[in-house]
């Protein structure tokens, strides 16, 4: 993809100005992003920055200290998350990212807990994007293997066809050759028009994949650019991607 | 190799309901080095280290530590042995200072009996065995660098140095043997690289390592041997060049990515 | 799970755990001395089978009565995360409101409002005048069933945002700790409102005593009521948990409170509901159990809060069926227990079988098969 | 300045503050401070609701011994209960059980065996040392099993047990038994006597010890001298005998908290298999905590029930473990000091205060009197009769004393789930932990301030 | 004088009680009593007479406990309105919550407030307890109106424990005569509440019994305010004895004849009462006529019965009930004995009961009570006839004569209560 195209893209998701933080203690000061329609955004930044933190005001879970953030033009600052999913937002949390004692299938249908009926297609297109878990319907989620819970986490947020997917670490805790498997998922699912905004530790590769990245430090924005222009800028390399 | 290894497992079996974690491995650790254990997701590592540690039991097979069988035996009576291990997710013991945190590391305090820790009189002997500990302690968290956080409760301390206080707990227990969870998971690159500084050091001590971790590159470039785990069995034992190579453990686990 | 996985199961208990092992064999042959003294005592007639009819028939109503009410503090144990101490005064509350309003509409028009509403309590009123039983006034009671319910679903709704609302996310044990407090309140408003003493409420119904084969048996009226009603309602539960989204919603809760709100579940509303069944149940067990025992106290509830967590624990922490089947057994055992042992010692029999019980399952007989 | 405040201020709760000085001297000048404070604070409270109001000096001194009296019982058994929850972890809801066979044991040891309810003979002390045996005894009976319960269960095991003690003791089957040819008897529901009672076997002894005897004397003459009688003097008498005691608890606990014992304690508490993978023994450590805890619970069952000179098995119900744990949760689980505080609140505040304003309120009179039932009393207000409305409360001070303190519960975890003085850093080690003298190097942070000055 | 709350002295180290004048009357936060300063009466005495009422009002007892306590309060409350030329009394009241160890704290509070004498407890559990860990031993005078156990009489107490009610030596007795006489019972099984009171009369009726030729087949015992008897009633009427005795308490009498009436064929079974449950209101409470229950208890057959329950009619609107007579009585003496001490003092009241109640001196009764208070102020010598009896104490405290009532359950008259025969006992 091409960085002209993505600036030409319309806004989807607009965060300004947005301080946040848990009970008293603010974690975000004047964060400042945005995601267009169909765009891949990456965050990336030491631990502790604020990374979850961000994914999580989007989504209505942390202390609200100012600012707004709007999605597709609804101001969504001051919804719970279970408003705030019917605006077409999917999300998938860091860790504890499945009901463990529900199985597979279970899991997926809570995807689709807002509809009156389990969307039977949608239901087949997270089973034909990830086939392990339509072998695997009956067995209970928690106890699928790292990797696979990854899957399922992903594929239950696919089940109401998001607008945008918020992905925090998805390839975190997951060996190597799920890791490039978890890339190309993600690839295939943005190529299928749901816009992305992923967090990740491994940085090199999700800024080689991404159409923009952001580099947070300390709760405030630190760079913006390209994915591309992010891993040519030599201090970021040194300070946050590990030289 | 030269006698009996630090540390051994034979046909270790270990199933959960249905599932086989853990399907009839047996390795050898070398004492003083450095070895990795990989494999995929559910491979089975984390419980070959509960095996090895008594926090679970095995169905079959044996743990041996210096040649003795300690299969079964209690956790605590295996870090006695000198065998002790840190956990996958760090666990700090939250509402207790880092200076706590670090004074429970030693084993057989004199003041851990009820009766020397109350008793006037016997108590001042308490106070001197403390004060060794305390001496020690204190090179220790300069040696981890996080001194400065010594009356910090460790449930305000960040990622990265809760996994350095895991570890520097674990080394004041005065391990023969260290079995390290992954260590450096969710670790910004740069303090990675602190951290295995001080566990070169160490090894140079003289202290065993046994290390799980995903980061390839980081198990290539510091381990001597490279255990490869895969559906709880063995699958490849051998140097970093030669697993790098074994078309197995390609398929298996690395993947098309290791260039 | 088939009979080769048990047999598995057991070979391996008796290699691992001989221990254990052992203590299940004693326990097994223990139930069987149980049974033969039983036989032996029926044979020699020291024991009638009217007898023995007699004490089980009254272990399964009591049973039910702690089932009932254990499925609801099951609820909001493995969904709200917290043993609630205040489950018993629920019960009473239910219990108290039921019974006024039966009363109201009982004797309305012929006694004054206070004297009703208080149930007596210094005034010259009492449930034979009235006729409180299902055959003297059936609508009286039917309207006080209804409010025995909706009174504790309204006191829990209320409690729910007064105390636990502020607190949610707090741990389970700063929540018992509220519910212990919760628990003085209720109870002792109760005290304040309606005093200490123990007032006949339900007037006598008489009951079923067929004879068969010269043995009479003795099944009351208000036992029967009670045991329908606990049955339709247990089936009802089940029902709407397993028709209606809000069964898999309450899992999914009772799983991960962050993810089930990540996920669109509207967790308020779903609390609302557990405390809505929860209590609702409690309420209605409360009512059943004073219109079969006749009487009515302040502390009904809270003696019987022990016997319910016994029942739930036994049961399994968040199984509906597990709080139904704990509930039969430790009404059983509470029942029954004085053909071996003296009265003094039934209460605690049933205390001490669920310890046991605990020791060989640690987390209880149905875990992990949740609610619905 | 609320109670919070003060307090935060006076024991440094904040993070920023604390001192790694060795625990017991100036922390312990604090805590000293915290307590004797608050029960000069409550003193002044009830002198002045009493002056105010007109209350004779007899019935000052005597709710103020009363006061004393609950605090201390209170006390002994908060911070035994301390160990077990604050310091272990362990959730024992099951208090009134094991403080019934301490003092059941040791009535049982010391009642006469002609007694109506036949016993030992023993003396007092053998009875104690009995009793607080048969509590540990009875503690260990109860861990072996229970402690690999998860938290909750535990609870329910442990009350369920408290029940089970309480109804055997009230059987009819035990009312009296033989042993090996000797007559033993618990008197089932009509309790047993304490003969040997130690309120007045203890005050009697300190009254005859030479040098101790001239103090009480002294205290007593002037007391009297106030009009007081000779039965508030006794409980007066007594009430010091139980503070003494309540510092040795106090002492012993601090010794095992800040030990490393009590460190191994509290990792319990944090995570047991973090202690276990350091190579303790949790299980040990568990049970030694839960038996050294039940012993003590035992020993100020003696004290506390024992003091009434009669016991039966209902003194023993379970709303006594609830007030204990209020108690705890007041002060802050964790801290003895916030043990002894929560205490005194608890008994002081939220106990003993209402009553005493009801029983003057009601004596000073200008109340119409009481309705007898609410709906009576509900008529009254619709009659324009608050008044009669007030009496009634009044009258019916008990219940809602206990809604008070289900309220103040309440309010209490909502706004401080830790309690008064929870969360302090009390450090669990034998000796403070600032950086040893002569340690070789300072580190860059502490270069500049004290490193610096001394080279 | 002055002679304020210098207290109960055990009379161990002797001291004088002339204390210091700051602490005379004013002190005192009391609403009652009227003015000192006296017209007429030579009664030199500015303090006022006090004495204390120790009753549940809560509990098991609740139901009873009110009426009696109101009997007890009866004393003062007519006391206060009466002119007794300067003369003063003030009562001061405690609730034991029908429990030993309540009632031990409750009655701390009364001896601690300086009160010589003290009406209660009333039931046996308590009393004994209360009396031997707080009246003995702080020399105060304790006069139960309805603690009947017999072994009350051998407490060792120091000539401080009083009562007005009979002993269960004598019900006992009483009980087995009408089983044998009234009810033509050979067989009987006793059910009983689990304490003093309960176990020991049940004892008393059963040797009294088996000495008449009966026999006694189970003894069971049952806890307070359960809520379901079945299966004690089970375990007691196993083999299907002629009748069944029951002890106790209205609280759990309703839930034991609702048991009994509802899973157990009543009319094969005689029920015989005692005192404790001598409680129309349990009776309508338990719906059924309860045809088949007979009960014995201590009659109110005093000189003043009548002119007591007129009284107590008037100040309650309604009538007395069991052993109200018996608190009037006991609250009446304590009064006098008080009076005629002329001071609070425990020792010297109890020196007086038996002065002011036993034969010689002028009568005093409901109707002259407070000319009597007066005279004994005076040290006239008095003689109290009561309500409940002629109360005559004997050695033990005791009294000296006694009558019982033989009951049954009447739902249609006013009283609910009908008394078939009067037994008297002289001893
Ligand atoms: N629930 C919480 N309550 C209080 N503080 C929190 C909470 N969660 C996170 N924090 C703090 O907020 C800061 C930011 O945390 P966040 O999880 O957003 O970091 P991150 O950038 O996602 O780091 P990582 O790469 O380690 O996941 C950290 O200092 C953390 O300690
Ligand atoms: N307590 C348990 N109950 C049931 N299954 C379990 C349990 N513990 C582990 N397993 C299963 O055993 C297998 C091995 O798990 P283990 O945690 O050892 O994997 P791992 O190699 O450490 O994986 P990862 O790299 O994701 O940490 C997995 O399939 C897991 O689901
Ligand atoms: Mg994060
Ligand atoms: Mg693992």
């Amino acid at each position: 993809m091409e960085a002209e195209e993505t600036r030409a893209r319309e806004t989807l998701l607009e965060v300004s100005n947005l301080d946040a933080g848990y009970g008293d203690l603010q974690i975000l000061t004047d964060l400042e992003m945005t995601v267009g329609r169909g765009e891949y955004v990456t965050i990336v930044g030491p631990n502790g920055a604020g990374k979850s933190t961000a994914m999580k005001s989007v989504f209505g879970l942390t202390s609200h200290m100012g600012g707004t953030v709007t999605f597709d033009g609804t101001d969504i600052t001051q919804m719970v998350p279970e408003e705030i999913i019917h605006h077409g937002l999917g999300y998938v949390p860091q860790n504890d990212n499945v009901f463990s004692s529900l199985t597979v299938r279970e899991n997926l249908e809570m995807g689709a807990y807002i509809l009156d009926e389990v969307p039977e297609d949608a239901l087949q297109a997270v089973f034909d994007r990830f086939p392990i878990l339509e072998r695997r319907q009956e067995q209970k989620a928690g106890t699928m293997s790292g990797g696979q819970q990854q899957m399922l986490a992903m594929g239950r947020a696919l089940m109401l066809e998001p607008k945008l997917l918020l992905l925090d670490e998805p390839s975190a805790g997951l060996a190597p050759d799920l890791v490039a498997d978890m890339f190309d998922r993600i690839d295939d699912i943005n190529d299928a028009g749901t816009a992305i905004l992923m967090v990740e530790q491994n940085a090199k590769e999700a800024l080689r994949r991404c159409d923009r990245g952001y580099v947070l430090v300390n709760g405030k924005n630190g760079y913006v650019g390209s994915g591309r222009d992010l891993l040519d800028d030599e201090e970021v390399r040194q300070r946050f991607l590990g030289g | 190799m030269d006698g009996t290894p630090a540390l051994a497992v034979k046909n270790l079996r270990k199933t959960f309901g249905g599932i086989t974690a853990v399907d009839g491995t047996s390795f050898a650790v070398e004492a003083g080095k450095m070895t990795g254990l990989i494999g995929p997701n559910g491979a089975g590592k984390s419980t070959t280290f509960n095996l090895i540690t008594g926090f679970n039991r095995p169905d079959s097979g044996q743990v041996l530590l210096n040649g003795d069988d300690i299969t079964g035996k209690q956790p605590y009576e295996i870090a006695d042995r000198g065998l002790v291990r840190t956990f996958q997710i760090a666990r700090e013991l939250e509402e207790m200072t880092v200076l706590e945190n670090m004074m429970l590391g030693p084993q057989h305090q004199s003041g851990e009996s009820l009766w020397r820790a109350v008793t006037p009189g016997v108590r001042s002997s308490v106070k001197r065995d403390e004060e060794k500990v305390l001496e020690r302690v204190w090179e220790m968290l300069d040696f981890f660098d996080i001194a400065h956080l010594a009356e910090e409760y460790a449930g305000n301390l960040s990622g990265g140095q809760r996994k350095l206080l895991e570890l520097a707990r674990a080394l004041m227990t005065d391990p023969d043997i260290l079995l390290l969870d992954e260590p450096f998971a969710g670790v910004n690159p740069s303090l990675e690289n602190r951290l295995l500084e001080h566990v070169h050091e160490l090894r140079e001590q003289g202290y065993t390592f046994l290390l799980v971790e995903h980061d390839i590159d980081l198990i290539m470039e510091n381990c001597s041997r490279v255990l490869v785990l895969h559906q709880g069995k063995l699958l490849a034992d051998g140097e970093p060049a030669e697993i790098k190579a074994d078309e197995r453990v390609i398929e298996a686990y690395l993947g098309g990515e290791v260039e | 799970m088939g009979i080769a996985d048990n047999y598995s199961r057991g070979r391996r208990l008796l290699v691992e755990r001989p221990g254990q092992a052992l203590a299940a064999v004693v326990g097994v042959l223990l139930v069987l001395a149980l049974f033969a003294d039983l036989a032996a005592k029926l044979g020699s007639g020291a024991l009638g089978v009217g007898d023995v009819v007699l004490l089980a028939w009254r272990g399964v109503v009591n049973g039910l009565v702690i089932g009932l009410a254990g499925v609801g503090l099951s609820m909001t144990y493995s969904i709200l995360n917290f043993a609630n101490f205040a489950h018993g005064d629920y019960i009473t509350g239910g219990a108290f409101v039921g019974w006024a309003v039966a009363w109201l509409v009982a004797g309305l028009g012929e006694y004054d409002i206070g004297s009703l509403l208080s149930l007596g309590l210094g005034a010259d009123v009492y449930a034979p005048q009235l006729g409180t039983s299902i055959f003297g006034a059936p609508l009286a009671l039917l309207l006080g069933l209804v409010a025995a319910g909706v009174g504790a679903i309204a006191i829990a709704l209320l409690i729910d945002k007064l105390v636990y609302e502020p607190m949610r996310g707090q741990d389970g044990i700063a929540l018992l700790i509220a519910s212990i407090g919760v628990a003085f309140i209720l109870r002792y408003l109760i005290v304040f409102v309606w005093g200490t003493s123990v007032t006949s409420v339900a007037d006598e119904a008489g009951g079923l005593r067929p004879t068969v084969g010269g043995v009479t048996f003795s099944f009351g009226y208000h036992e029967l009521t009670l045991v329908v009603c606990a049955v339709v309602l247990m089936v009802g539960v089940h029902v709407l948990l397993q028709r209606t989204k809000l069964g898999k919603a309450m899992r999914a809760m009772s799983d991960n409170q962050d993810l089930a709100r990540v996920t669109g579940i509207p967790t308020e509303r779903v609390i609302k509901w557990t405390w809505i069944i929860g209590a609702g149940l409690a309420g209605v067990a409360g009512y059943l159990l004073i219109l079969e025992a006749g009487t009515i106290a302040y502390s009904r509830g809270w003696i019987l809060l022990l016997l319910i967590f016994a029942a739930v624990i036994l049961g399994g922490i968040g199984s509906v069926y597990g709080a139904i089947f704990g509930g039969l057994v430790i009404g059983l055992a509470d029942s029954m227990s004085i053909i071996w042992i003296p009265s003094d010692f039934t209460k605690a029999a049933a205390f001490a079988l669920m310890i046991l019980i605990l020791l060989f399952r640690p987390s209880g007989l149905f875990a992990g098969r949740t609610t619905a | 300045m609320s109670v919070r405040d003060y307090l935060d201020r006076l024991t440094g709760t904040g993070r920023a503050d604390t001192d790694a000085g060795a625990p017991g001297d100036g922390a312990a000048g604090t805590d000293l401070g915290i307590v004797v404070g608050l029960m000069l604070a409550v003193y002044v409270v009830f002198v002045a609701i009493g002056v105010v109001l007109g209350y004779d000096t007899n019935g000052i001194v005597n709710a103020l011994s009363q006061v004393t009296f609950l605090t201390a019982v209170y006390a002994l058994v908060v911070l035994a209960l301390n160990l077990h929850w604050g310091y272990t972890g362990l959730f024992n809801i099951g208090v009134a059980g094991f403080m019934a066979v301490g003092t059941y044991t040791m009535a049982m040891a010391t009642a006469a065996p002609d007694a109506r309810v036949p016993g030992l003979g023993l003396p007092i002390w053998a009875g104690i040392a009995l009793g607080m045996a048969a509590a540990a005894v009875i503690g260990l009976v109860a861990a072996l099993p229970a402690l690999r319960l998860r938290a909750d269960y535990l609870a329910i095991v442990t009350i369920a047990l408290a029940e089970i003690i309480r109804l055997t003791y009230l059987s009819s089957a035990v009312q009296t038994f033989t042993v090996f040819g000797t007559q033993l008897g618990t008197g089932g529901g009509s309790g047993i006597g304490i003969e040997a009672d130690p309120d007045t076997v203890v005050v009697e002894f300190l009254a005859s010890v030479p040098g101790l005897n001239v103090l009480f004397d002294a205290f007593g003459s002037v007391l009297s001298g106030m009009g007081v009688q000779q039965s508030v003097i006794n409980n007066w008498y007594y009430a010091f005998v139980l503070l003494v005691v309540v510092v040795a608890y106090y002492w012993l606990l601090q010794r095992i908290g800040h030990s490393p014992f009590g460190r191994v304690l509290k990792s319990i508490r944090e995570d047991e298999d973090v202690a276990r993978a350091l190579g303790k023994n949790t299980r040990l450590f568990k049970i030694k905590s839960f038996m050294v805890g039940c012993s003590l619970m035992g020993l100020a069952g003696i004290l506390w029930f024992g003091s009434y000179g009669f016991i039966n098995p209902n003194t023993f119900l379970p709303q006594v473990t609830f007030f204990v744990w209020i108690a705890l949760i007041i002060g802050g689980a964790g801290s003895n000091t916030g043990g002894v505080v929560g205490a005194a609140m608890f008994a002081a505040v939220l106990f003993e205060l209402p009553r005493y304003l009801a029983s003057i309120a009601g004596d000073t009179g200008g109340l119409p009197s009481a309705p007898p039932t609410f709906a009576r009393a509900v008529g009254a207000l619709f009659d324009l009769e608050p008044l009669a409305f007030v009496a009634y409360g009044i009258d019916n001070i008990g219940p809602l004393r206990l809604v008070l303190v289900g309220v103040v519960l309440i309010v209490l975890m909502q706004r401080r789930p830790e309690g008064l003085l929870g969360h302090r850093k009390e450090t669990a080690a034998s000796i403070g932990l600032s950086r040893p003298n002569r340690s070789r190097e300072t580190t860059d942070a502490t270069a500049a301030t004290d490193g610096g000055e001394e080279q | 004088t002055g002679g304020g709350g210098g207290g109960s002295d055990n009379g161990s180290d002797g001291e004088e009680t002339t204390t210091g004048t700051d602490s005379g009357g004013s002190g005192d936060g009391t609403t009652t009593g009227s003015d000192s300063g006296g017209s007429g009466g030579s009664a030199s005495r500015s303090e006022p007479i006090r004495y204390g009422v120790l009753l549940p009002t809560t509990g098991d007892l609740a139901s009873v406990g009110k009426p009696i306590r109101d009997a007890a309060t009866l004393v003062g409350k007519q006391l206060q309105n009466a002119d007794m030329g300067g003369l003063s009394v003030e009562y001061q009241e405690e609730d034991t919550q029908t429990s030993p160890q309540a009632g031990i704290s409750a009655a701390n509070s009364l001896v601690n407030a300086g009160v010589p004498g003290i009406c209660g407890p009333a039931s046996s559990g308590v009393n004994i307890q209360v009396s031997k860990q707080v009246f003995i031993p702080n020399g105060v005078v304790g006069c139960s109106p309805s603690s009947t156990a017999p072994s009350v009489t051998d407490l060792e107490d120091d000539g401080f424990i009083f009562r007005t009610a009979p002993s269960d030596a004598l019900q006992g007795q009483v009980m087995a005569q009408v089983a044998n006489e009234n009810l033509g019972s050979s067989t009987a099984a006793t059910m009983y509440v689990n304490n003093d009171y309960g176990q020991l009369l049940s004892e008393s009726f059963v040797s009294a019994f088996e000495e008449a030729g009966g026999s006694v087949n189970n003894q069971v015992s049952f806890e307070k305010e359960q809520s379901s008897y079945t299966s004690k009633l089970q375990s007691a009427l196993g083999d299907e004895p002629d009748l069944l005795i029951v002890i106790g308490y209205p609280a759990s009498g309703i839930q034991i004849f609702k048991d009994f009436y509802a899973d157990f064929d009543a009319s094969n079974f005689d029920v015989l009462l005692t005192d404790g449950m001598k409680d129309p209101a349990m009776q309508k409470q338990v719906g059924n006529p309860m045809e088949n229950v007979t009960g014995t208890a201590p009659a109110p057959v005093g000189p003043a019965a009548d002119a007591f329950a007129q009284l107590y009619q008037e100040e309650y609107s309604r009538e007395p009930g069991v052993f109200n007579a018996h608190a009037y009585d006991a609250s009446a003496v304590l009064v006098l004995a008080n009076a005629m001490a002329g001071e609070n003092s425990g020792e010297k009241v109890a020196e007086m009961m038996p002065e002011v109640a036993n034969p010689e001196g002028t009568e005093v009764t409901v109707e002259n009570l407070a000319e009597g208070v007066q005279m004994a102020a005076n040290g006239e010598p008095v003689m109290y006839q009561g309500a409940s009896s002629p109360v005559d104490f004997d050695d033990a405290g005791d009294m000296a004569s006694v009558s019982y009532d033989v009951w049954k359950f009447a739902p249609d008259s006013e009283s609910g209560i009908e008394v078939s025969e009067t037994i008297d006992f002289e001893k």
